[in-house]
């Protein structure tokens, strides 16, 4: 046994990358649709909270992520979207981080359109400014002297939705969608905390764990976790899209990781006692 | 123009990925085009989304305290005297006015946000009292009558059944002290425990011996499940970022964009098995 | 004027502090003019800020190129995507789309090059991660067990289908109430002795975060003002 | 409308006029103007089923305009805790706030943010028939303080005042206190292996630069790590990201090998510039590791992505690897894949018991203080809670 794992451990690593190659192409050519996804606690929050809003109200949407995080952000973007235009909602869209702006004006164009939501007067979207967390304190005090034209060059004030929508404290909901910081912990500290709206979100899976406190001590309603949050979240909408058709191929990456953990371990314990290192 | 526009992204794709490989020109091509093209994408927003509709708007605009706005300008353009190296100390202003900014509004901000209300999430009664008012008896009973009415002539438990099991064990939690409301009581008191012993372990002030060992012993237990859970959820993280560039690429391998993916996969392969064979025998590494 | 270049600096630092950490306990119309023109100005300031990283950036490869370091031909491409990119983003007049709803020049460079270039980049990881996985993550010691436990646990958990065999197949539900089916085991790791350890951390670090800050405004962490005179 | 207001003033007419039980009009406190509240404590004969109706009319004279209607259950006080604190009675009474009695154009002799005297009328209504009419008048008025978060201002005050006289302390006496980390004993092996084997050692100071915590923490840890390089007459790699941070990394080398008597070993090649692009600068620092197999690599500061890439092949060179960042992104991946790992504030840490700066020392120990504090306030408060008791979390309450 032990030889061989000597070797196994010293093997080129380009035989796991093939490996992992292999295990997310398959499934894009062949679905499994494999069965078991169910919303979890956090996902349902959002989703409740969303539903249960009346009709109309004034929801924010932060586009806190650029195209490095797209497959996992913007299925998440697109399914709580669709979920806000069903509702009829207000939607005011903009982003903290740069490189997204060209990609959220995308997803919320497309998603308006598809519910049929009239510019400026269902939606807006304002684009991006500089400076973190001095655009969540500027907000606050007035929006339009923040974002004076949205991302088209219209005067924000001239957009009959914005006459009614002045600061950050008129909005019924807040939905950052984070990729790392500035992000819901930015919107959280000077925003909700201060101005004191209320606050949901979504954010990588990289960040899930750190999200946990805030949602714990109440300063958020739920998170939605990552690719599979978004397909929980498409689920629950009815309306499946890019997140739940990965869910194959993310799902064989997972088991193949989790044989090579316990691989690599057994390998190690087996080579261990003899000497020689890796 | 959507053609030639699927043939660069798959190309550039490609060249990032080529990395896996090893590092080599085509990675190179692209890591340097990326940085360059970063910076001309934010320069257009900055010059469009800040420059023209705060500041220039403004200037040009009937406002009587227009010229204010010169003010954050000023600041700005000091910011650059530090490619001055005479003038350079100048820049030290403007970066006083940046940094005590963000530090004036992070400190109540980080106290309120990071400290009191964490602190008030998580001392919490260890142990909840049931409720006895007949209000919460009565839910339990609806809940109850529910439930029973739910799994009438059914002979497995389903979905539906479980659903209404789940509300009657919920409110019967609130009235009654059942397993459940202990299970929640258990849930405090490891948030209460947890936090406790992690913050003894980054306590520097005094030796780690005795009950304070064992409380950062504890406290590492609970490092160690967050940065586990951390990495679990990294994991899923850059699958997905895989699986989005592998969509993509699938994408772009139709024939209506002329089998981007699959031809210049090929080209490529090519030119490494060739930059391969050529270099062979020389030392590949390089440091600088 | 080692007043302008020492003093007058931490005297702007602190009364800009004072003033904006104030703002927070004085809601007074006046405050809150002021917190907003201050917001304003700083994000005027934050486009030069960032004017300046890509100055440096700018140097830097235009003096590879004059000097022709080994490898100046790549600075020339960041000189050139730089150029790509503003040329069509002054075109396009800074708009994403033509007025029929089209991408323009500007959107489309962006989505085949920003886009693919950006989000490769992190997918690369994606097989790292994987080698790593076999080649390095090892429960050599108790702690790192309990990292590996808690990291396996959460990867099957993450997986729908390990629920649909745990829930589904194999029927375990909950117990008294207590839901313990996959999904929610993960939930609760993460909500709970995740969320603890997490917190502890917050609290170090906001404390640690928050004495640096008074640390600026009051003038004895310099650092930030470089040295010199 | 009209109409429903004609047919409200006749039931009115009809019904006889009590008061609300404590009523009263008053500015909102803590708020910058624009807003007054009608506050009482209920209806003679209780509120089942009784819906009230605010309007509010100039107190120079004019018409009365409805601008809430609402039933006895919503509008309870407890929702407004900034205002009425926490008494137990807030469940059953009521408020109600009146916004937006700013002038528009702002009026002549009005002060910025106050609005004229607004007369504001509450009546309650049963089964359609009024039995309780109340009248107050007030003024808007922009407030100075706000009282809901003197609680904030306290802790930050006392936190302060804490950090700075523990700083003082430091500097006439820098003999504080700070315990052993075992990473550094670590360390000091890891050197000393360096030594017999007569390998170099890997330092890198992570990716930001000069203005963070975590990379001055990095560079101070390196000019105590060269002082033992030299004295043992080993060799410590520096590839840099950043050109400051290599310029300050020089200096430390310099100025640790003169510390320990040996400038003569000295070389300012030991530290070197490589590119500002996150993996090509992994790229370069791989090939270096597996060139030159270090028998020790330590990353210190603060890590991106990259931490993985390089952890894995410093790993797999068969290096004792010692890693300290505060990035908690990253902590998994250096916990896993090498020896020892300094966790977040470890790092600021093992950089004050190292370099014994009074400033990180009192800063170090002012943190300590605060961790007391929420120790003793988790403890506090979780015995308080569990008597049923809820003002000892109303004092860690931000009100809104």
């Amino acid at each position: 046994m032990e030889p061989f794992f000597r070797k196994l451990l010293a093997m080129d690593r380009r035989w796991i990358f093939l490996c992992l190659g292999v295990a997310v192409i398959f499934p894009t050519f062949f679905k499994l649709n494999l069965p078991g996804l169910k919303a979890s606690p956090n996902v349902q929050a959002v989703y409740d909270l969303v539903e249960n809003m009346p009709e109309g109200s004034k929801v924010l949407v932060s586009f806190d992520f650029d195209p490095a995080s797209k497959p996992e952000l913007a299925p998440q973007a697109t399914a709580v979207l669709r979920h806000l235009f069903r509702k009829k909602h207000k939607v005011v869209a903009m982003g903290l981080w740069v490189t997204g702006v060209t990609m959220a004006k995308d997803i919320v164009s497309r998603t308006a359109a598809e519910a049929n939501a009239k510019y400026g007067e269902d939606y807006v979207y304002l684009g991006w400014k500089p400076g973190n967390f001095a655009v969540i304190e500027n907000m606050a005090a007035d929006i339009h002297n923040c974002f004076p034209k949205d991302n088209d060059g219209k005067e924000t004030a001239s957009l009959p939705m914005m006459k009614g929508i002045r600061k950050l404290s008129e909005f019924d909901l807040v939905v950052s969608l984070a990729a790392g910081s500035p992000g819901i912990d930015t919107w959280i500290a000077y925003g909700s905390d201060k101005y004191h709206f209320k606050m949901t979100g979504g954010t990588t899976a990289v960040n899930v764990a750190s999200m946990a406190q805030y949602v714990q001590a109440g300063q958020m309603t739920g998170l939605i976790g990552a690719m599979r949050g978004a397909a929980e979240y498409e689920m629950l909408i009815n309306q499946k899209g890019d997140a739940a058709a990965g869910m194959d191929a993310i799902s064989l990456g997972h088991y193949l990781i989790v044989a090579l953990v316990v691989l690599g371990n057994v390998a190690y314990f087996v080579t261990r006692g003899s000497k020689g290192g890796a | 123009m959507e053609i030639v526009g699927a043939w660069i992204a798959v190309g550039l794709t490609l060249f990032m990925f080529s990395f896996l490989y090893k590092d080599n020109p085509f990675y190179k091509v692209g890591e340097n085009l990326y940085v360059g093209i970063t910076i001309g994408y934010f320069v257009i927003q900055l010059w469009y989304k800040t420059w023209i509709d705060k500041v220039w708007d403004v200037l040009t605009g009937q406002a009587h305290d227009r010229f204010v706005i010169l003010i954050p300008v000023l600041i700005g353009a000091l910011l650059l005297t530090r490619f001055v190296p005479k003038i350079a100390w100048m820049s030290r202003w403007a970066f006083a006015f940046v940094i005590g900014y963000g530090a004036g509004l992070a400190i109540p901000a980080t106290l309120t946000t990071s400290v009191v209300i964490q602190a008030q999430a998580t001392a919490k009664p260890l142990v909840t009292m049931p409720d006895r008012s007949p209000g919460a008896a009565k839910a339990t009973e609806n809940a109850k009558a529910a439930y029973d009415k739910a799994k009438e002539g059914a002979a497995k438990e389903d979905e539906k059944i479980r659903a209404a099991r789940y509300r009657y064990e919920q409110s019967r939690s609130v009235s009654e002290y059942t397993f459940l409301t202990a299970y929640r009581d258990f849930t405090t008191i490891v948030i209460f425990v947890g936090v406790f012993c992690v913050l003894f372990y980054f306590f520097f002030s005094i030796e780690h011996r005795g009950p304070v060992r064992a409380f950062s012993r504890v406290g590492i237990l609970f490092l160690m499940i967050y940065f586990g859970a951390s990495y679990g959820n990294t994991v899923m993280g850059r699958l997905s970022l895989l699986y989005g560039r592998v969509l993509d690429l699938k994408d772009y391998s139709r024939q209506m964009y002329g089998f981007a993916t699959p031809v210049i996969l090929v080209l490529m392969i090519a030119v490494l098995a060739a930059l391969h064979v050529k270099n062979k025998g020389k030392d590949e590494g390089h440091a600088a | 004027m080692v007043f302008l270049k020492r003093q007058l600096p931490l005297l702007i630092c602190f009364v800009i502090g004072t003033v904006t950490a104030l703002q927070y306990y004085v809601p007074t119309n006046f405050s809150a003019e002021m917190s907003e023109g201050l917001s304003n100005w700083y994000i005027i300031v934050s486009m030069f800020a960032a004017l300046l990283g890509f100055v440096s950036v700018g140097m830097v490869h235009t003096k590879k190129i004059q000097r022709q370091e080994p490898g100046w031909a790549y600075s020339t491409l960041v000189i050139l995507g730089f150029l790509a990119m503003v040329i069509v983003g002054f075109v396009s007049g800074g708009k994403e789309t033509t007025p029929d709803g089209r991408p323009s020049s500007y959107g489309w460079l962006y989505n085949c090059t920003l886009v693919p270039l950006q989000a490769t980049m992190f997918a690369i990881l994606g097989f790292y991660v994987a080698s790593a996985a076999f080649r390095s993550f090892r429960a050599k010691s108790f702690d790192a067990g309990v990292l590996l436990a808690t990291a396996v646990i959460v990867l099957l958990g993450n997986v729908p289908f390990t629920n649909q065999v745990w829930a589904g197949w194999l029927g375990i539900h909950d117990v008294a109430g207590v839901k313990i089916e996959m999904t929610d085991i993960v939930s609760w790791l993460i909500g709970t002795p995740n969320a603890a350890a997490r917190r502890g951390v917050t609290f170090g670090v906001a404390l640690g975060a928050i004495a640096t800050s008074l640390k600026i405004i009051f003038g004895i962490e310099r650092a930030y003002l470089g040295g010199g005179d | 409308m009209i109409r429903a207001v004609a047919i409200v003033l006749l039931t009115a007419a009809a019904a006889s006029a009590q008061g609300l039980e404590g009523f009263e009009v008053f500015d909102r406190p803590g708020d910058a103007g624009g807003t007054v509240i009608a506050a009482w404590k209920g209806v003679p004969g209780g509120d089942a089923g009784v819906e009230y109706v605010v309007s509010v009319a100039p107190a120079a004279g004019g018409e009365w305009a409805e601008v809430a209607r609402f039933a006895s259950t919503l509008h309870r006080k407890v929702e407004a805790p900034a205002v009425f604190g926490y008494a137990e009675s807030n469940e059953r009474e009521n408020y109600c706030p009146v916004d937006g009695l700013l002038p528009a154009k702002g009026a002549p002799g009005l002060a910025k943010g106050h609005s004229l005297e607004t007369r504001v009328r509450v009546e309650a209504f049963r089964g359609g028939v009024r039995v309780a009419l109340s009248e107050g008048s007030a003024s808007a008025r922009p407030n100075w303080w706000a009282p809901q978060k003197a609680n904030v201002l306290v802790f930050a005050l006392l936190f302060g005042a804490g950090t700075f006289w523990l700083i003082a302390r430091a500097r006439r006496n820098p003999d504080v206190f700070v315990r052993r980390i075992p990473g550094l004993d670590a360390m000091e092996e890891a050197i000393g292996r360096a030594t017999e084997m007569g390998r170099p050692i890997v330092y890198l100071n992570g990716l930001n630069g000069m203005d963070s915590i975590s990379t001055i923490a990095s560079v101070s840890i390196l000019g105590q790590v060269s002082r033992r390089v030299a004295s043992y007459d080993s060799q410590v790699l520096v590839p840099c990201y950043d050109p400051v941070v290599l310029s300050v990394s020089q200096e430390v080398l310099r100025e640790g090998y003169t510390a320990a008597g040996r400038p003569d070993k000295f070389r300012e090649h030991d530290a070197w510039f490589i590119t500002q692009e996150q993996f090509s600068y992994v790229a370069a620092v791989d090939g270096l590791m597996l060139r030159e197999r270090p028998a020790a690599c330590f990353y210190m500061g603060y890590y991106y992505a990259e931490s993985l890439l390089l952890a894995e092949t410093g790993g797999s060179t068969g290096a004792i690897q010692i890693a300290g960042t505060d990035s908690v992104t990253q902590l998994p991946f250096f916990i896993a894949t090498c020896d020892y790992t300094l966790i977040g504030e470890e790092l600021y840490a093992a950089s004050a018991y190292l370099s014994r700066e009074p400033l990180q020392l009192g800063s170090l120990r002012s943190q300590d203080f605060g961790k007391i504090v929420i120790v003793a306030v988790l403890v506090l408060g979780g015995l308080v809670a569990m008597t049923g008791a809820v003002w000892f979390k109303h004092l860690f309450t931000v009100a809104s």
